[in-house]
């Protein structure tokens, strides 16, 4: 079949070191190649003139190349069927979505085109062999994600670690109060899982812990856990709070998003799984003072399960496959003064009025500004969320803060819509003569009743403004809001006495070790990239490691949910049938290349 | 003060007795008046259940299944249907006013229906009053 | 009856909400004073560790025997509470939850009636509980084979997941061929992959997977019996229908959607201009490589209508959730083919939520893509332009980013027609035993936790379906689908649910009203003994029989009529 | 009646330095950054939006651009670089391409050749005319009279001569702008009294630019203040005091300090903007029209060739001094000729006109307004 080929690049991402001349070459030496040409970055295409080389080079088969021909495709289809030529002929070799451009380079690109020329689908030759795999599965974090295909894999049987970083399973979720839009309480529907994860035989749950390292190939891994020095025996401890009670170190928590204080010696939050307490070195007096003073916490537990000399352990586990649910972290909103968050004391953010808004928060759920209060121990006044505090009399929400803006993440981060819209329903709950307003950009309501929910909260009374504020200023002790209300077509400057932003979302801290330490690639936002964006959103270019939830891109829960139990089929079918897959890297642009032969014959 | 109904309701376990719950997570608040028992479906109620309750005091009765068509067990709640007429022929010659039991249906997503339902059936058996039957009993009890 | 046991109430405060409202304190003392009741306490979260913990310390230390909680609705955390007795030792069947939050503390606002309809219901449950029998859950056979409802993109990839984990799956298919929705479309956004390699190979590792059945042409006619042990019957149209059974553990329902009618919508004039097409038919132009006017030039103006027949009052409520992405793909895939011309999109909210879709989005703007936003239910009007007009319609928006009415040349315009749940829906949720909601779509177990699962045990639901969905999200549902049947079916055995209806053979008369009464034929007669049986593990404990039995020889366990009578006597006392 | 839209017009404005404006997707970021825009005056998004839909009438009709200073503010935050500033910068161009009914501007502003060669002709035919009537009066080696090479009452002629048609061209183009803004618009009825009172307007607003005292950053204000006012005081020195400015041998230091004042202002200004422009460091230095830098060049030509001139001639080389004359005149002429009534200088007119006129449509509007009753709250999705 004559063969044209045309490389163009849609110089979407950079050309990811791409030796474009060498491709040029290995293509020209193709079987049935007729032509080469490079029409160079975003090539203004005529279809009539391509038509015309078509016909003049009698061309029966069109393969574009680049990082995304298919910006092109439309051109050379045109043109094809100007020609007189198939049109189920054009077939597209995209470097960009075969993980050329992402690190596999030339090789990769080579192997793409050849796949295209030979009319074979790069994911039907690119099959890497299968090996061994052991039985015993990692997972690294246990947010909902990690904690629903936890629980998939060790309900069929076979054996799960489950690594989270903090000293407690639940990640954001049970941090959350409720959830769009059905608005059930967050802890009512995963704190049963959590326990779950807590009491399963077949899992062995990791709490305060981090990887290390990993090494191995597909199927049978060996991965060096650090067990942080968590000071308190998780299975002696019957969270008495003895030791809190009487501990003089003081840090914000972490799990309050630092509105709230805690010890240094606490439990993330009562219903922690596991539920034990954690000292945490950092805000230590003991170990500030390398065991001078303190170490009260020891006479006092009833239970004697504190020990103050433990220290980190080292664990290794071996494995056969791995999934990744490291989540996300909030970008800092800090960065974009003109918000004036860190100034002014009642800007929030989201995560912040999640926890102000939670039962189990330090206001106990009652929604109200921040009061000056002394603080002894520094001596200076500081603004604190006392249940004391008068309640907003308006509050703002204001989305895409630090989401769409090439300033800051270009992406947008999916789940800031709908939970900003949950928040205006609890503002209007709890306080329903507060003013409500909302500043959007675009109402992202596109779930499974997500739609209505946007609905039904324009119908309570909240102000869906359209326009994306730019300023937060003080104005004569007044915090006023300074936009363009753009569908009534005028500038508003809205005072109000609480302001939340609608941070987006970030990959979690670490994530670049841990795709170094596994050999994946990260995206052009720097999420984890999957084999194929279409047919394999939880694969990795790496056999037998897998991506689940918001560290393979922004993602609410029952979107994260249902890629954890996706995870599961693809762990579970390498145990069942013994084999899994080894990794696409691994394949050979020859073995490749072999394979696209073998398949036209058929 | 006014007098305030004590009404039973039987709720199907698939859509009605969802349905109230989603009133309960959606917080469509509606009169206190109602005490739900769960039943995995209309077709187990027994119409002595019925008869129980009023005789034990209640002014009312309330019944609540899947949408004809939507039944979880595909036709139960035709069953419940059929019963029904029969039932109210029953509670007339008793001389117990029918309106006193009542027959809806509720689907899963129907929270703001069955909030509604309550409200209007609280009002509607508040303004009939007391149970005959509650008063009867009452009486004896003065006699004896 | 209740005196003779030893129960134990637990009031949850769920935090505050039920405790904002209920006086939790006042109901755990009431419940106290019961006849029966040995321990009576509220605690601020009963689900949680402690919570659990303090039930099984009191069974153990008091010697319990009944449990009653009163929390929030039984379809919560039912199952919680079963597990933390049976961990205590006690039967797990000897609970009772009181619901005290979804149908109490949620719904009324009156601390005073609010607390007293509070204490009516765990009365009732409490009188109840005392009733209730050592029930046990029994295991049957789960058969690994699966099958699988449609063969799109979903249905496919289900099919290869579970072929993968070793079961036998047999993937029905109503057309002659496989690729569903997706194998009409050229190109995916926002990558601009090829849509049909992603077909293709599907297809190709489908058919030449030993362990999938492809049956074309064919529809399911029934499906019987229960989760492990399901027949279904599949008639094969073509050449003369022939009907093929099999034994299935589980079924994934993969039915995806059907395109909105975009003759529905009479302001767009379809069916009527010539020139206006829907997303589908610019797919089909798109692949023959000629973008053209019924006139047969190539547009000069092109405009995209989006949201056809999705977040409007008068159809669908809801978004489509691809239609945007999908336009801006037309958007570039137009302006590609037939350079120089000018491509309008009429949108509302561009939802370009996914990986990629806001580059994407920035993309289409810097192609000079004109963009215009019209108000929901304020929807455009498209008009057949006058002869001195150098365009075929012009489009009549109130614009909303500038305020202005506009007119908008156009020479094709394309409806992003949105996505609807299949015509016979009705007649699959039927078949396999699911319930839909009002727009048609299939309802998950859970909306967030367990999005593939159904109420009814074995039948699973993955993409389109279930609700609109792109390619990615759909293939992580089909993933997840066959992943929880792997995980449950590798046993070759599950446990059933002991709720299941009796029957008593004394007072049996062999009256056989119950046989038809049965939806699930559950019920045989013993021609010999002239009595009626229940096969346990088919019955699904809806109670027909029971409520119609004229002998009174049926019950339902963990519904017998002691039970709910005492319920009744719970609420009124 | 609904308008047309016009996807062409963006294409067109892209010749006048829009190149991103299509990038814009409406967040609002940028009128909510800009102290201009208040209540109904949405800048600059509204102008945006308007070049998007190529919505023309609407934007002949549009102040907005001339409100605008180009602090470089929305540019910076613009979540999608669509930089505003820079577009309304181009609008400006447009517009006064527009005000222009010659047509010139238009050609000017499309090809910066066009101009270059514009000024380049201009220039020679200056020098020509001048060496030609210096030689027919006078010598090459007399700067003053008599028989002066260039004699200042002769200038002083051609220089009114030259203002005339300057002021007819330019009054037509500020006619045109009422017009387009005030004068077309059916619903917009201005009782003579509103013009009246907002008169101070003009002198204020051209004297003190004080509106773009209000802009974050204050030093680009200082900057364009000076340059105007030593424009405008050498303008004023030249027009009526030219006998001093020229003649010697004498230096009347009365009118010399001005001279010198505005001479060092001049250059200064032009000199840190051209620097700047070349840096390409700050928003609103970054993207140079042609016009942008044919103005600039030839504002330095004209200052520093009129020092030397005055050096030269000081220091008794007269020959030398009227050469450099002569370039002065080169450098003049185009400037005076080309640059105000048809090219970048003309915004010296146009700004104080959009202030004055705006502040009367204002007026007249809110007194509508008083009649309509108060403005709602914003609307509920």
């Amino acid at each position: 079949m004559r063969t044209g080929v045309f490389i163009c690049q849609a110089g979407e991402a950079d050309q990811g070191g791409l030796d474009l001349h060498s491709v040029e070459a290995y293509a020209a030496n193709l079987p049935d190649v007729e032509l080469v040409r490079n029409l160079g970055l975003r090539p203004a295409l005529d279809p009539s003139v391509l038509a015309e080389e078509i016909r003049s080079a009698r061309l029966e088969r069109v393969v574009l190349a680049g990082d995304s021909p298919g910006f092109f495709k439309p051109a050379f289809t045109r043109a094809m069927a100007q020609a007189g030529g198939s049109t189920d002929e054009v077939r597209l070799a995209s470097f960009r979505a075969h993980g050329a451009m992402s690190g596999m380079g030339t090789v990769r690109a080579k192997s793409v085109l050849a796949c295209a020329v030979f009319g074979v689908p790069f994911s039907l030759a690119a099959v890497p062999d299968t090996t061994a795999t052991r039985p015993g599965t990692l997972i690294v974090g246990a947010g909902v994600a990690g904690i629903q295909a936890a629980l998939e894999i060790a309900d069929a049987g076979k054996q799960v670690y489950l690594v989270e970083r903090t000293a407690t399973i639940g990640g954001h979720m049970a941090m959350f109060d409720k959830t769009f839009p059905t608005l059930d309480c967050a802890a009512c529907i995963l704190t049963p899982k959590m326990v779950a994860v807590g009491q399963h035989p077949m899992i062995d749950l990791m709490t305060y812990a981090e990887v290390e390292d990993v090494t191995g190939s597909p199927g049978d891994y060996r991965a060096k856990i650090r067990k942080k020095a968590r000071h308190v025996d998780i299975d002696a401890c019957v969270a008495c709070a003895a030791c809190r009670d009487s501990c003089p170190g003081k840090a914000p928590s972490e799990f309050d998003s630092g509105i709230s204080e805690r010890r240094a010696i606490d439990i993330p939050f009562p219903q922690a799984v596991p539920n034990a307490y954690v000292l945490d070195e950092a805000s230590c007096l003991y170990f500030q003072s390398d065991g001078k003073r303190c170490g009260v916490c020891v006479k006092k537990c009833p239970k004697e399960c504190i020990d103050l000399e433990a220290k980190d352990e080292i664990i290794e586990v071996e494995i056969g496959n791995i999934i990744l649910a490291t989540g996300y972290d909030i970008y800092d909103a800090g960065k974009i003064e003109r918000y004036g968050y860190g100034l002014l004391p009642n800007v929030l953010t989201a995560i912040e009025f999640e926890r102000l808004t939670n039962a189990s928060g330090p206001t106990g759920g009652k929604i109200v500004t921040k009061t000056l209060k002394h603080n002894n121990r520094k001596k200076t006044d500081e603004w604190v969320l006392d249940p004391s505090g008068d309640p907003p009399k308006s509050v703002a929400i204001i989305h895409c803060v630090g989401s769409r803006d090439v300033q800051h993440n270009a992406y947008c981060s999916r789940v800031c819509c709908m939970y900003s819209l949950k928040f205006a329903h609890l503002v209007k709950e709890k306080l329903p003569d507060a003013e409500c307003y909302e500043y959007y950009i675009d109402m992202r309501a596109f779930g499974k009743g997500y739609e209505e929910f946007a609905d039904r909260i324009a119908e309570e009374g909240t102000y869906v403004v359209r326009g994306r504020t730019a300023r937060i200023v003080q104005e004569k002790g007044q915090m006023v809001i300074k936009g363009e209300d753009i569908i009534s077509e005028r500038m508003v400057d809205t005072p109000v006495d609480m302001a939340i932003l609608a941070v987006g979302l970030v990959p979690a801290e670490g994530s670049a070790k841990l795709a170094e330490m596994l050999g994946i690639s990260r995206d052009r936002d720097l999420w984890f990239s999957e084999l194929d964006y279409n047919s394999d959103p939880t694969d990795t270019e790496r056999g037998g490691v897998f991506v689940a939830g918001a560290c393979q891109a922004p993602k609410d829960i029952p979107d994260t949910v249902a890629q954890a139990s996706a995870v599961a089929a693809g762990v579970l079918k390498s145990i069942t049938s013994g084999r899994g897959s080894d990794s696409r890297a691994e394949l050979s642009l020859s073995e490749i290349e072999a394979r696209a032969r073998s398949l036209v014959q058929v | 003060m006014s007098f305030e109904p004590t009404i039973v309701g039987f709720l199907c376990n698939w859509c009605s007795y969802t349905g109230a719950d989603l009133a309960g997570t959606s917080r469509i608040h509606y009169a206190p008046n109602v005490r739900v028992i769960r039943v995995m479906c209309t077709a187990r109620i027994d119409p002595t259940f019925v008869l129980k309750a009023l005789h034990d005091g209640a002014d009312g009765v309330l019944i609540c299944g899947c949408h004809p068509g939507d039944c979880h067990y595909s036709e139960g709640n035709y069953k419940m249907m059929r019963r029904y007429p029969l039932l109210k022929k029953m509670l007339a010659d008793y001389g117990i006013d029918e309106a006193r039991v009542r027959l809806e249906w509720v689907s899963a997503s129907e929270g703001q229906r069955f909030a509604d339902i309550v409200d209007d059936m609280t009002q509607r058996v508040r303004e009939l009053g007391p149970s005959p039957i509650k008063e009867g009993l009452a009486r004896d009890m003065a006699e004896r | 009856m209740t005196d003779e046991c030893k129960i134990g109430v637990y009031v949850c405060n769920c935090g505050t909400n039920i405790a904002k409202v209920v006086d939790c304190d006042a109901v755990a003392e009431f419940a106290l004073d019961q006849p029966g009741v040995t321990v009576a306490k509220s605690y601020k979260y009963m689900c949680s560790n402690p919570g659990q913990e303090m039930i099984i310390e009191d069974i153990k230390a008091e010697g319990l025997d009944r449990v009653v909680v009163a929390a929030c609705s039984p379809r919560m955390h039912e199952p919680t509470f079963r597990k933390a007795l049976q961990t205590a030792g006690i039967n797990p069947y000897f609970l009772e939850m009181a619901n005290i939050r979804e149908q109490c503390s949620w719904v009324h606002d009156d601390p005073g009636e609010a607390t007293g309809k509070a204490r009516a219901l765990t009365m009732a449950a409490v009188r109840r509980v005392a009733y209730h029998e050592p029930l046990e859950k029994r295991s049957v056979d789960m058969n690994s084979n699966v099958l699988v409802i449609g063969g799109g993109v979903v249905g496919m990839t289900a099919a290869l997941e579970l072929a993968g984990g070793g079961s036998r799956v047999y993937l029905v298919e109503r057309e002659d061929h496989l690729g569903g929705n997706v194998a009409r479309v050229d190109l995916t956004a926002p990558f601009l992959d090829s849509a049909r390699d992603v077909v293709t190979s599907l297809v190709t590792r489908v058919t030449e997977n030993p362990r999938i059945e492809v049956l074309l042409e064919s529809e399911v006619t029934s499906f019987e019996g229960f989760v492990g042990n399901f027949e279904t019957k599949v008639v094969t149209k073509g050449n003369g229908a022939v009907s093929s059974e099999f034994q299935v553990g589980n079924v994934v329902v993969a039915t995806g959607y059907q395109q909105f009618d975009a003759s529905r919508v009479t302001h767009y004039g379809y069916g009527k201009l010539p020139n206006v097409i829907t997303s589908f038919e610019l797919e089909q132009m798109l692949r023959a490589g000629c973008i053209e006017t019924k006139e047969g030039r190539p547009p000069h103006y092109v405009a995209i209508i989006h949201c056809v027949g999705s977040r409007s009052r008068e159809f669908h409520p809801y978004c489509s959730r691809v239609c945007c992405m999908t336009a801006l793909k037309y958007a570039h895939e137009v302006r590609s083919a037939v350079p120089g011309c000018y491509v309008s999109d009429i949108y509302i909210d561009m939802h370009a939520f996914g990986k990629g879709h806001e580059d994407f989005y920035r993309g289409a703007s810097e192609a000079k893509t004109l963009f215009l936003m019209y108000g929901k239910n304020d929807h455009p009007v498209i008009r057949k332009a006058g002869p001195k007009d150098d365009c075929e319609m012009l489009i009549e928006v109130n614009e909303k980013l500038s305020g202005e009415v506009i007119e908008i040349p156009a020479d094709l315009v394309i409806l992003m027609v949105g996505m609807e749940a299949q015509a016979d829906s009705e007649a699959t949720a039927r078949l396999v035993n699911i319930s839909r909601d009002k727009d048609g779509w299939f309802i998950e177990s859970h909306p967030k936790l367990d999005p593939v699962a159904t109420t009814t045990d074995g039948v699973y639901i993955a993409g389109a379906c279930a609700a609109p969905k792109d390619i990615p999200d759909s293939v992580a549902q089909a993933r997840a689908a066959a992943g929880r049947i792997l995980a449950r079916s590798i046993h070759g055995t599950i446990e059933v649910d002991a709720v299941f209806a009796e029957i008593d053979e004394e007072k049996c008369s062999g009256c056989r009203i119950c046989n038809d009464l049965c939806p699930y034929s559950a019920i045989d007669f013993d021609e010999e003994k002239k009595r009626s049986t229940v096969i346990s593990a088919v019955c699904k404990a809806c109670g027909a029989c029971v409520a119609a039995c004229p002998s009174g020889a049926i019950t339902a366990r963990h519904f017998t009529d002691r039970q709910i009578n005492a319920q009744i006597e719970g609420v009124l006392a | 009646m609904a308008i047309r839209v016009n996807p062409k017009l963006i294409g067109d404005l892209e010749a006048f330095g829009a190149e991103d404006v299509s990038k814009c997707y409406h967040c609002g970021n940028c009128s909510a950054v800009c102290p201009f825009s208040k209540e109904t005056h949405i800048i600059p998004r509204r102008s945006m939006r308007y070049l998007q839909m190529g919505m023309e009438e609407k934007l002949k009709g549009s102040l907005e651009p001339w409100l605008c200073y180009y602090c470089g503010e929305c540019s910076e935050t613009c979540p999608r670089d669509a930089e505003p500033g820079e577009t309304m910068m181009a609008l400006r161009r447009w517009l006064t391409s527009r005000y222009d009914f010659t047509g010139i501007s238009r050609l000017f502003y499309r090809s910066g050749k066009f101009e270059i060669m514009a000024v380049v002709v201009a220039a020679l035919l200056t020098a020509l005319g001048f060496v030609l009537w210096g030689m027919s009066r006078g010598s090459i080696h007399n700067y003053d009279p008599p028989n002066a090479f260039l004699p200042d009452s002769g200038i002083h002629i051609f220089d009114w001569a030259l203002a005339g048609v300057l002021l007819v061209l330019l009054i037509t183009n500020c006619i045109r702008m009422w017009w387009f803004t005030i004068g077309r618009d059916k619903n917009l009825h201005v009782p003579f009294w509103i013009y009246a009172k907002k008169l101070f307007v003009l002198p204020l607003h051209f004297l003190t630019q004080k509106r773009y005292a209000q802009c974050e950053r204050k030093r680009p204000w200082l900057i364009h203040l000076a340059l105007m006012l030593s424009y405008v005081i050498m303008l004023v020195l030249i027009m009526f005091f030219l006998g001093f400015m020229q003649d010697g041998p004498s230096i009347d230091w009365r009118v010399h300090v001005f001279g010198y004042i505005a001479t060092v202002g001049l250059l200064g200004t032009t000199i840190f903007l051209l620097t700047r422009r070349i840096r390409k460091t700050e928003t609103q230095y970054k993207h140079s029209h042609e016009t942008d830098w044919i103005f600039l060049v030839l504002l330095i030509v004209v200052a520093f060739t009129g020092i030397l001139q005055h050096i030269l001639h000081r220091s008794g080389l007269d020959a030398a001094a009227n050469v450099t004359y002569i370039v002065h005149l080169m450098g003049v002429v185009p400037m005076l000729g080309l640059e105000v009534p048809f090219s970048k200088w003309s915004h010296l007119a146009y700004r104080p006109l959009a202030m004055f006129f705006s502040e009367v449509r204002d007026e007249t509007e809110l007194a509508a307004e008083k009649a309509a009753g108060p403005v709602s709250a914003p609307q509920a999705m």
